[in-house]
Parts: structure tokens; C-alpha cells; sequence
């Protein structure tokens, strides 16, 4: 190869990535404050399908801290990874300051459709909602458990509450809960 | 002229169809003895996965223009095989839906019988598992369908859930006093019919030893009960019928050794740290792709080989 | 050749579709081909790629030196990609979530630089426009038809909507990775039989 | 011990005890020029001429050829085609009998006054081959290649097919003889050490052939090996592995482990025609299976088979077959104009299994592979060769199968494998002189 068409292509592919580098550019400049509101919609509408009463949601260092309209803190959010039967689960939960569970929904996970997969579904994560202390355990797992584990999806359930029972101990290692409980 | 015929001129009088049905009567013992232990539930589903399995041969029958070969008993076997690893609560449509795919998908798809990869009715019953979770994983208790039927877990899911139910004793899960699938419980049975291949020359040692003995060795260093773990579950059943399958297993008796460690490793791994309670089925049929290869590297020395 | 010419475009849909008969691209077919909808975005997102990527690499080949094509043709390509992926990632986030890592894996898709190599870089404008547009098309013919062979008896849903009523038992299989193996096995065969067998 | 193998039924009884019966001279013989491995012999008569009983008819054409004698004394007929077993055809020299039976002039010689090579060159003369059926030249086997030396020589006594007896009778009737045919062979090629093999079956004959060695003075020494039944016992290099423990290199020759094997018949005909003169002009052979009279009988070469069989009276039906040779390595003929030939240990006559239509898919049992005495995959072989692809057979030692049926015989499918294997033997061979 001669070295006129070495310098020939290097020119030509250089022409070429700038102006598909420029289009790109013009495109991201776009999309951009569109994706990112998409991105913040999102969150919200998760943070208030958690915790419906929430109004303003702050993202703190651990957790998301969810005030009402006059700024008064009624909880948290947290955001916990548990192993479960088919892999990691990744679970959102909100806890009120009293330490009650609010609300709990699963971000990702990759257990068995049609059956550990059902930890998605609302019948199964209402049950936590207004519940704390033991209350949270499975009732197989515990005398005082009032979670009923999905059939056959005994480990999958078992992951939720264990990872719901985790940030509640947590909270009150931390004491981030009103001495009033 | 008269059609020459080339030697030799006699031949055994072993046939394919005779293999066949003696597996059947091998595996007449454990059938009597699932009917015992979960009633009349477990009948149905056996004939239903018979019936399908018939049907899936004569589709395919016409889907592939094949030569409908006659009666050799083969379709017994894998419904029977099948119905072995269903619960007994499945619902007749999903069994039958398995016999079927075990017959089209797995077997005549590949070419008919002989030319399979996998085990049919293993790979049925995987086909039912990931479709079908929740009704595979319900097993009724024996003997309960004399009061109404109890669901239950299997001693293996009791080990690894760790919780909920009380594990039967070595000797009933023995006899086959236990949870489980329709024809795995009864150890007993399933040896007594495992002899009778053995002695019929129709199964050898190689793969139900080294299948065993290797998961004895690997959940004894494992630190848990190695005799627990031959009577619970489908090992006895797996080792000594689904293995052995002539058609998915290696040739050669030192490929059926290395098969049936293999086995007994991925059987080993998924009971100790996989999430299923069970691996048999699952460790065959991995192995099952493994044997073109395995054949490949362990053909016998041709006699007069010259030493390098 | 003339300027245009329609079978261009009737090729890529049956003839020599691209999965059924070329047999490139099966990585994005198998995995978003679980719903109807992600495979319909799918195949619009690949008719939008295919096409722009085939008149651009038309236009611009008379200027390209053959040695250096194949990395000309990834920009291109990898341009069309992107734009396709910030637009659904601005626009149709739920869609641009379920499609994932296949939106962006489309530059290494083998259809996509198999036609601007064997198609686009021979051919003027037009008739590389309707083959990528014929490609496009047969992609998108494809992966619905097994998108709907999977959620259908998968989910018992087509278009999320239920179809067969409550008490369906979804036949799980299908909508995992094997279903689609499945699927994709019995339509090539089904093609075979009826357009003749591809002689090897 | 060899690997593999099969233990056979062995029918045995049929025959066994049936006194070798001398088959009367027939009117017609029809000599073919080809009966062994190698270049036919050249015809040095032609029509009209006569031929007293062991006159020269056809003479050694090459180094690997035999020569041909009249077994009759009478007028060449003609020079004509005839079809051998396997469809083989051959020149055959067709000799009227005159009913006299005139041999030769006889003569008689001391075989210790031979030297190697006047022994040698007598079997040459004699057209001697191997009689156990492949039909070898036993004078190309005598002559011990350059480079290489014989320790032993085997007497291969196992007669291991079914239903054959005719080398059981002739060991009872002709023992003596039999061993000296063994002592003139290892003078031949000067060893010291010879083996009789025999299969357990043939227990009875230890102590007879135990008596008639003690009647030899000689150097060498004779041991008796009783081998288990199993077949294929009497193939060379099986039966090698089981006297000697030694395996025969593939693609080599016995004479590569030191080791010579002669055929019992063999050894009686080399004995005949290195004392008395007589060349190979008859032999002992089994007719047996669904045959109202069975026997051993002492047949000149070239008596049609159609003869031999009216004299036992087999009636021929739609549902028999004739095999030459024994069940497990004959060959079925089409015709019984055929005649018997130097390597024709046996007339079989067994019911006609229809198999082709019972043939099933192979269900990988892996049966063959137990039984292949040749350790090789007969399994996997089968699917090639029934898919042409002869590559793949030559990479899987096709070349190796030594044809004995085991594979066949145990497969519950019924494949034909052997059928197969031979195939695939013709199609690599072809392929190779292309």
C-alpha cells in the first residue's frame, strides 16, 4: 500500500467520524434535556407509588428522604440488593419515621417467571405496607410472621422479607426512628 | 433369484423391541409400587404419558413422511420414564402435553429413535419445569390420597429451603414412604428392577456406580449425609434408568465412567449450592451433550494398535 | 442496472429475507422477539437503521477507498444507532428500557453491515434505499411473526393484552430463550418446505 | 486371552460324530484356476486331453499363486467360466471322469531326509493353500520373509464356527498324520516350538493327539493348548493372542510376533504331499443344518455342490438357504452349480431370515463394541459406511475388521454390518488404486 493512500484514508475516515461525531452532537443536544426528565419522571413516580402521601423526594446519602408540602419529614426510602433464587433482587422500601414499612417495590430481579417472578405483583408487596417488627417475617418462617409467601416461591419471598427486615433493623440500629413508637 | 443375505447367517435373538419391554418390566415394580404410595392419581398420569407419547409417534408420522415403525415398546418406556419424574398432582393436560414434546421435539425432531441427543423424557420434564413451575413443584404426601390430598415438600427441598416439615426416616425413604416424583420414592423397587437390567445384560455397572459413588464422595466432603442423599430425591432412579438411556449415553465402557462423574458432579453442585432442590434431571441432560465428544476420546485401542 | 427497480425491495421481504433465508442476525431476533410490542419497536428501530445506514453508505461510495470500508461503514452505522437509541431513550423510555444492550448491539449486527457491504456500496441511492427498506421490512415480518408464535401461548397476551381469559397457564418455555430457538427452528423449516430447500 | 468375542450355540452335535465318509468320484468335476488368495494358475491342458487322478492341470503363475491338480482321472471337457462363492468367477478346467481313477505314480518319502527347501518346494508343487477358508498359499507362508524369524508354529484346531466338524473328524480319524504334517512344517521353517490350539469343546482330543506326538523323535517340542470357546477362537491373530499372548501388529502379519499358523487340514495335506505325493485334490468337509443325512466327507475338488447335497438328502425350498463355509463367515450361493473348492470347509443348509425388513436404527447399546474382537466401534462405523462416508470408515480402522460377524450376530437391530463394513472395504479400496 502506498503511503498517498494511507494519508487518503486516514483523511477520508477522519472527514466521516466528524461529521457523523457533529449529527450525534446535534442529536444529543435534543434528546438530552429529554432523557433526563424522563429519568427524574420516573424515579417520582416510583418514590410516589411508594409512598403516597409524599410530596417532595431529596436524595440523601443512604436513602431518600420524602417530605410533604410543608417540608415536615414523613420517611424514607431505601434501597437494598438481595440474593434471591435466581439471582440478585433489587428492592426499593419505604419506611414512615415511626419505622412502618410504606410501601416496598422490586426494581429488578431475574427469578422464575410465573413463579418467583410473582414478587412483583402488588398482592404480594401490599402485604408489607403498615407492618414492622416481626410482623415482616413469613408466616412459615416465624410464629409472629404475617407475610404469606407465594406458592412454590418460597425462597424468592423469603428474599423480600429478609431484605424488608434488613433496612428496618438497620433504621433502628441508626435510630433514625421517633421515640414515640 | 433369491435375495442373497450376507453373513453372519444366525444372529442373537436379542432385539431391540425385547430391550424395550424388559425395561418396562424393570420398571413394573415402581409403577405398582407409586400407584400404592399416591393412588389413582399416579395411574393417570402413567397412562396418560403413555397414550402421548403414542400420539407424538404417529404425528410424526405424517409430519415427517417417516415409515410408522412397528410396536417395540420404546414409547412405553419413555411415557413410563416420564410419568416417573412428574408429581403426581400434575394435571393430566400438562402430562400429556410432555409426553408429547418427550416423542416430537425431542426424539422424532432429531431423527427417531437412535439419533436423539437428549433423553426425552428428561428433557420433557424440563420442558415442563420451566413452563409449568409452580404445578411441578407440588408434591402430595403418600399415602394421602386415602383422606384428601396434602401438599408437601420433598426431604431434598425440606434440606434446602431448611425449613417447614419433618424429614421421613432413612428406611421410609427407602421403602418410598416419601413426597416426591411419581416413581423416584421407592429405592427398593427401583434396585429390584435395576438388578434385573443388570442381570439381563441390558444396563451396566459403569454409569450407576460412578454416578453414585461420585455424589456419595462429593456431598460426604460436603459435610452432609451421603446415604440421605441416594434415598432422597431422583438419583437411584436417574443413575440406573435415565442415564443408561443406550441412545444419550456414552458407547464405550470408559466414556460411560467419565458420563456418569460428570453427572454425579453437576448432580452434586446443584443440590449443595444451585437453587433447585434437585439436579438429576438437569446434570443427564447436560452431560447428554457431552457424549459425541466423550465418545470421540475414549474409542477402545484397536486390537494390534502399534505402542508409540 | 436501472435506477430503480421494485424487487429489490420484494427480496428482502421473502426471498432472500434475512432470517429466514440469509440467516444473519439472529442475536437481537432471539432476545427481544418475548413481546410483540418490544419486537415491533425492534424492527422499526432496525427499518430505520438498515435504511439510513444503506443510503449513506451508497452516497458515499464512490469515495471510499475498499480498504478502509469496513470501519467507514461501523461509523455509519454506529451513527445511525445511536441517533435510533437517544431517540427512544428520549421518547419511548419504557420501550428503549425492554430493548436494553440489542438497541446499541445493532452496530455489529451482521444484516446491517452484511447489506451495506454486499448491497449498498454496489448500488445506487434508490435501489439501496428500497433494499434496506425491503431488509427492514423482512426483519420486522420475521421477528413479529415470532413474537406472536412466543407471547401467545408464552404469556397467554398479545400486546400485553390477555387473550385466552384468566385461567390460561401460560406455556413458560416460550418466552424464555429456548421458545425462541424453537420457534425460529419450526418457521426456517416451514420455509424450506414451501420456498424450496436452500441448497448448501 | 483375546478381548471380545461371543460365545455361540455351537450345533456341533448334528455332525460331530459322523465317521468321514468317502464321497464317490462324481462324473463331472469342474476345477477352478482361482480357488485361492493371488494370480490364478495357468491351464497347461486343453480340451480332449486326458488326466490321470493328481496330474498337474494348472500350473503356479506367480510368487503369490498355487497350483492346480486333477482330482479325478478322465478327459479335459472344456476350459470354461464358472461362478465361485461371493460371485467370484473363474476359469474352470471341466474333466469327465473315466471312472478308472488312475492317479499318479505314487511316492514315498521320508520327510527327515528333506532339507527346508525341498519341503517348500514339494508344497509348492502340491498346490497346497490354506484350508480353513481363506485360501492362502501355504508355500508363501512356509517361506519365512527376509529380516524377520518364526519362533512357533500353531496348529489352528479351534474349528470355532458352528456346526462345523469336518477339522474335529479329521483330528479324531487321521491324528497321527496330522502331527506329523506339524513336524514337517516346523522342520520347514526351522522352529523348535509348536502349538496345537483347540477349543474346550474338543476336550477328547488332548490325549490322542498327546499319543501320537510321543510317536515323533524329534527336537521339537509340541504343546497342547485348550482354549475356551468363544469365537472368533480360530482366527490367526485371535488365536495367537490366546496360545501366545501376543497381538499381531494391524496391518502386520503372524510372522511379525514369530508365529506361523497352519490350518489341521493343512497340515494333513502338507503331510500327504511331502510323504506320498498326493496333491491337493480332496478334502474333508461338514454338510449340515436342515439336512436329513448330515456328514463329514472326504469330497474331491471341484464335485458340485448340487451332488453333494442329493447324496444327503437336502430337498431345496423357498424358505432354505446354502451357505459355504460356516454360519458366522459363509457365504450364501446363489446356485448350487457351484463346486467345492480348496477352501470350502463346510455345505450349510439354514432357514431364510427375511432381515432386511427387520433392520432398525442402531440404538447405540454399544453390544458391538463389547464383542468386536478387533476393538474397534462397529457402531459408529455402520453409520458411516451407511452414509458413504468412506474417509471417516478409513480414520475408524474399517480396514481392520477381520469380517467375523460378531457385531452382526449380537446387534438388537439387526443391522448388517458386516454387509456394510465390506462395502465400505471395496469403495476405500477403489478409491485408493484411483
Amino acid at each position: 500500500m502506498k503511503k498517498k493512500d494511507i494519508i487518503i484514508g486516514l483523511l477520508i475516515i477522519f472527514i466521516i467520524t466528524s461529521l457523523s461525531g457533529y449529527l450525534l452532537a446535534q442529536v444529543y443536544k435534543v434528546t438530552k434535556p429529554k432523557i433526563e426528565q424522563q429519568k427524574k419522571d420516573e424515579g417520582q413516580k416510583l418514590y410516589k407509588e411508594i409512598f403516597p402521601e409524599g410530596v417532595e423526594f431529596t436524595e440523601e446519602k443512604e436513602y431518600i428522604a420524602v417530605y410533604d408540602d410543608e417540608k415536615k419529614l414523613l420517611g424514607r426510602i431505601y434501597h437494598i440488593v438481595q440474593a434471591g433464587y435466581g439471582g440478585p433482587i433489587v428492592i426499593k422500601a419505604g419506611f414512615d419515621t415511626e419505622g412502618k414499612v410504606k410501601g416496598v417495590r422490586i426494581l429488578e430481579h431475574s427469578e422464575t417467571p410465573g413463579l418467583g417472578a410473582k414478587i412483583t405483583e402488588k398482592s404480594f408487596l401490599n402485604q408489607f405496607a403498615g407492618k414492622s417488627g416481626k410482623k415482616l417475617y413469613l408466616k412459615k418462617y416465624d410464629k409472629e410472621g404475617t407475610i404469606d409467601a407465594i406458592t412454590g416461591a418460597t425462597i424468592s419471598s423469603k428474599a423480600v422479607s429478609d431484605g424488608v427486615i434488613k433496612i428496618q433493623e438497620k433504621i433502628k440500629a441508626e435510630g433514625k426512628i421517633n421515640e414515640t413508637d | 433369484m433369491k435375495e442373497l443375505t450376507c453373513s453372519p447367517h444366525i444372529h442373537s435373538s436379542e432385539t431391540t423391541a425385547k430391550i424395550m419391554w424388559s425395561v418396562v418390566i424393570a420398571l413394573l415394580p415402581a409403577t405398582l409400587a407409586s400407584i400404592y404410595f399416591f393412588g389413582l392419581d399416579a395411574l393417570r398420569v402413567i397412562i396418560v404419558c403413555i397414550i402421548s407419547c403414542y400420539i407424538g409417534e404417529v404425528v410424526s408420522h405424517f409430519v415427517f413422511n417417516r415409515k410408522l415403525k412397528s410396536f417395540d415398546g420404546s414409547e412405553v418406556v419413555t411415557g413410563l420414564l416420564l410419568a416417573f419424574v412428574l408429581p403426581p398432582s400434575i394435571p393430566l393436560w400438562m402430562a400429556g402435553i410432555g409426553g408429547f414434546l418427550a416423542i416430537f421435539l425431542v426424539k422424532e425432531l432429531f431423527g427417531g429413535i437412535g439419533f436423539n441427543i437428549f433423553n426425552p423424557a428428561l428433557a420433557a420434564r424440563s420442558i415442563l419445569t420451566v413452563s409449568f413451575p409452580l404445578e411441578m413443584t407440588q408434591f402430595t404426601a403418600p399415602l394421602s390420597y386415602r383422606v384428601d390430598a396434602i401438599t408437601t415438600a420433598t426431604p431434598l427441598g425440606i434440606i434446602k429451603e431448611g425449613i417447614g416439615g419433618q424429614l421421613p426416616s432413612l428406611w421410609q425413604m427407602f421403602i418410598g414412604n416419601r413426597p416426591g416424583c411419581l416413581g423416584e420414592t421407592s429405592i427398593l423397587l427401583l434396585v429390584i428392577g435395576a438388578i434385573f437390567l443388570l442381570c439381563r445384560k441390558i444396563i451396566t455397572w459403569h454409569i450407576p456406580v460412578s454416578y453414585i459413588l461420585t455424589v456419595v464422595v462429593i456431598t460426604s466432603i460436603a459435610g452432609q449425609n451421603p446415604i440421605f442423599h441416594i434415598l432422597a430425591g431422583g438419583l437411584v432412579l436417574g443413575a440406573f434408568f435415565m442415564a443408561t438411556d443406550y441412545v444419550t449415553s456414552p458407547i464405550t465402557p470408559k466414556g460411560k465412567i467419565i458420563f456418569g462423574i460428570g453427572c454425579g458432579i453437576i448432580t452434586s453442585l446443584i443440590r449443595l449450592k444451585g437453587s433447585y432442590p434437585e439436579g438429576v434431571a438437569y446434570s443427564v441432560i447436560f452431560m447428554n451433550m457431552f457424549v459425541p465428544l466423550i465418545d470421540r476420546y475414549t474409542l477402545p485401542k484397536k486390537f494390534g494398535a502399534i505402542k508409540k | 442496472m436501472k435506477l430503480i427497480e421494485p424487487k429489490n425491495f420484494f427480496a428482502g421481504i421473502w426471498k432472500e429475507n434475512p432470517i429466514f433465508f440469509l440467516m444473519l442476525g439472529l442475536c437481537p431476533l432471539l432476545a427481544v422477539s418475548s413481546s410483540l410490542k418490544d419486537a415491533l419497536g425492534m424492527g422499526i428501530a432496525f427499518i430505520f437503521v438498515l435504511t439510513g445506514a444503506n443510503i449513506t453508505v451508497s452516497l458515499i461510495r464512490r469515495f471510499v477507498p475498499s480498504h478502509i470500508r469496513i470501519p467507514v461503514f461501523i461509523v455509519v452505522i454506529a451513527t445511525f444507532v445511536t441517533i435510533a437509541d437517544y431517540s427512544l431513550a428520549a421518547y419511548l423510555p419504557k420501550l428503549h428500557r425492554n430493548l436494553g444492550v440489542y438497541l446499541p448491539l445493532m452496530v455489529v449486527n451482521c444484516i446491517i453491515l452484511g447489506r451495506a457491504e454486499a448491497f449498498a456500496s454496489k448500488n445506487n441511492i434508490l435501489n439501496s434505499a428500497l433494499d434496506g427498506l425491503g431488509m427492514g421490512l423482512g426483519f420486522t415480518l420475521a421477528i413479529v411473526i415470532i413474537a406472536i408464535l412466543r407471547e401467545l401461548p408464552g404469556q397467554g397476551t398479545l400486546f400485553g393484552i390477555r387473550t385466552f381469559g384468566e385461567n390460561y397457564k401460560p406455556f413458560l418455555i416460550m418466552i424464555m430463550p429456548p421458545g425462541a430457538f424453537f420457534v425460529i427452528g419450526f418457521l426456517i423449516a416451514l420455509k424450506n418446505s414451501i420456498g424450496g430447500r436452500k441448497r448448501c | 486371552m483375546f478381548q471380545g468375542g461371543v460365545k455361540l450355540v455351537d450345533f456341533k452335535e448334528i455332525s460331530k460324530d459322523k465317521v468321514t465318509e468317502d464321497f464317490p468320484a462324481p462324473e463331472k468335476v469342474i476345477i477352478p484356476l482361482s480357488q485361492h488368495t493371488g494370480i490364478p494358475s495357468k491351464p497347461v491342458v486343453k480340451k480332449g486331453d486326458t488326466v490321470l487322478k493328481g496330474q498337474l492341470i494348472g500350473e503356479n503363475a506367480g510368487f503369490i499363486s498355487s497350483a492346480t491338480h486333477s482330482s479325478i482321472s478322465g478327459t479335459v471337457a472344456g476350459i470354461e467360466n464358472c461362478s465361485l462363492p461371493g460371485g467370484r468367477i473363474s476359469t474352470a478346467i471341466i474333466i469327465e471322469n473315466d471312472g478308472k481313477d488312475i492317479p499318479v505314480e505314487p511316492v514315498n518319502r521320508n520327510w527327515q531326509d528333506l532339507k527346508p527347501e525341498e519341503i517348500i518346494s514339494i508344497v509348492r508343487d502340491s498346490g497346497i493353500v490354506g484350508m480353513g477358508g481363506a485360501a492362502f498359499p501355504s508355500a508363501v507362508k512356509l517361506t519365512i520373509p527376509k529380516g524377520k524369524k518364526a519362533d512357533y508354529v500353531i496348529l489352528n484346531g479351534c474349528e470355532c464356527e458352528p456346526f462345523l466338524t469336518a477339522d474335529y473328524r479329521v483330528m479324531i480319524e487321521e491324528t497321527d498324520k496330522v502331527v506329523e504334517g506339524l513336524f514337517i512344517i516346523c522342520k520347514a521353517i526351522g522352529v523348535k516350538k509348536g502349538y496345537i490350539g483347540i477349543e474346550s469343546n474338543k476336550r477328547d482330543l488332548v490325549p490322542l493327539l498327546r499319543e501320537a506326538i510321543t510317536k515323533f523323535v524329534s527336537e521339537v517340542v509340541v504343546e497342547i493348548k485348550v482354549l475356551p470357546e468363544k469365537y472368533p477362537q480360530g482366527s490367526e491373530k485371535h488365536l495367537i493372542k490366546s496360545v501366545l499372548n501376543k497381538e499381531v501388529p494391524s496391518g502386520g502379519l503372524p510372522v511379525d510376533v514369530g508365529c506361523v499358523v497352519f490350518n489341521i487340514q493343512t497340515a494333513l495335506a502338507i503331510r500327504d504331499a511331502v510323504c506320498e505325493g498326493i496333491p491337493l485334490i480332496e478334502r474333508v468337509l461338514t454338510v449340515t443344518g436342515l439336512v436329513r443325512n448330515p456328514k463329514n466327507l472326504r469330497t474331491r475338488i471341484g464335485t458340485p455342490v448340487s451332488k453333494i447335497l442329493e447324496y444327503c438328502g437336502v430337498e431345496l425350498k423357498e424358505n432354505t438357504k446354502i451357505v459355504i463355509g460356516g454360519p458366522m463367515m459363509g457365504i450364501q450361493i446363489h446356485t448350487t452349480d457351484i463346486p467345492v473348492i480348496k477352501g470350502t470347509s463346510g455345505i450349510l443348509v439354514l432357514p431364510q431370515e427375511f432381515l432386511p425388513e427387520k433392520i432398525q436404527p442402531c440404538i447405540r447399546c454399544g453390544k458391538c463394541i463389547e464383542v468386536c474382537p478387533m476393538r474397534l466401534v462397529p457402531a459408529e462405523l455402520g453409520k458411516y459406511a451407511e452414509n458413504q462416508k468412506w474417509e471417516r470408515c478409513n480414520e475408524f480402522n474399517v480396514s481392520d475388521c477381520i469380517e467375523c460377524g460378531c457385531c452382526s450376530y449380537i446387534c438388537p437391530a439387526k443391522r448388517p454390518l458386516v454387509d456394510l463394513f465390506k462395502w465400505a472395504k471395496v469403495e476405500i479400496r477403489k478409491a485408493g488404486t484411483k
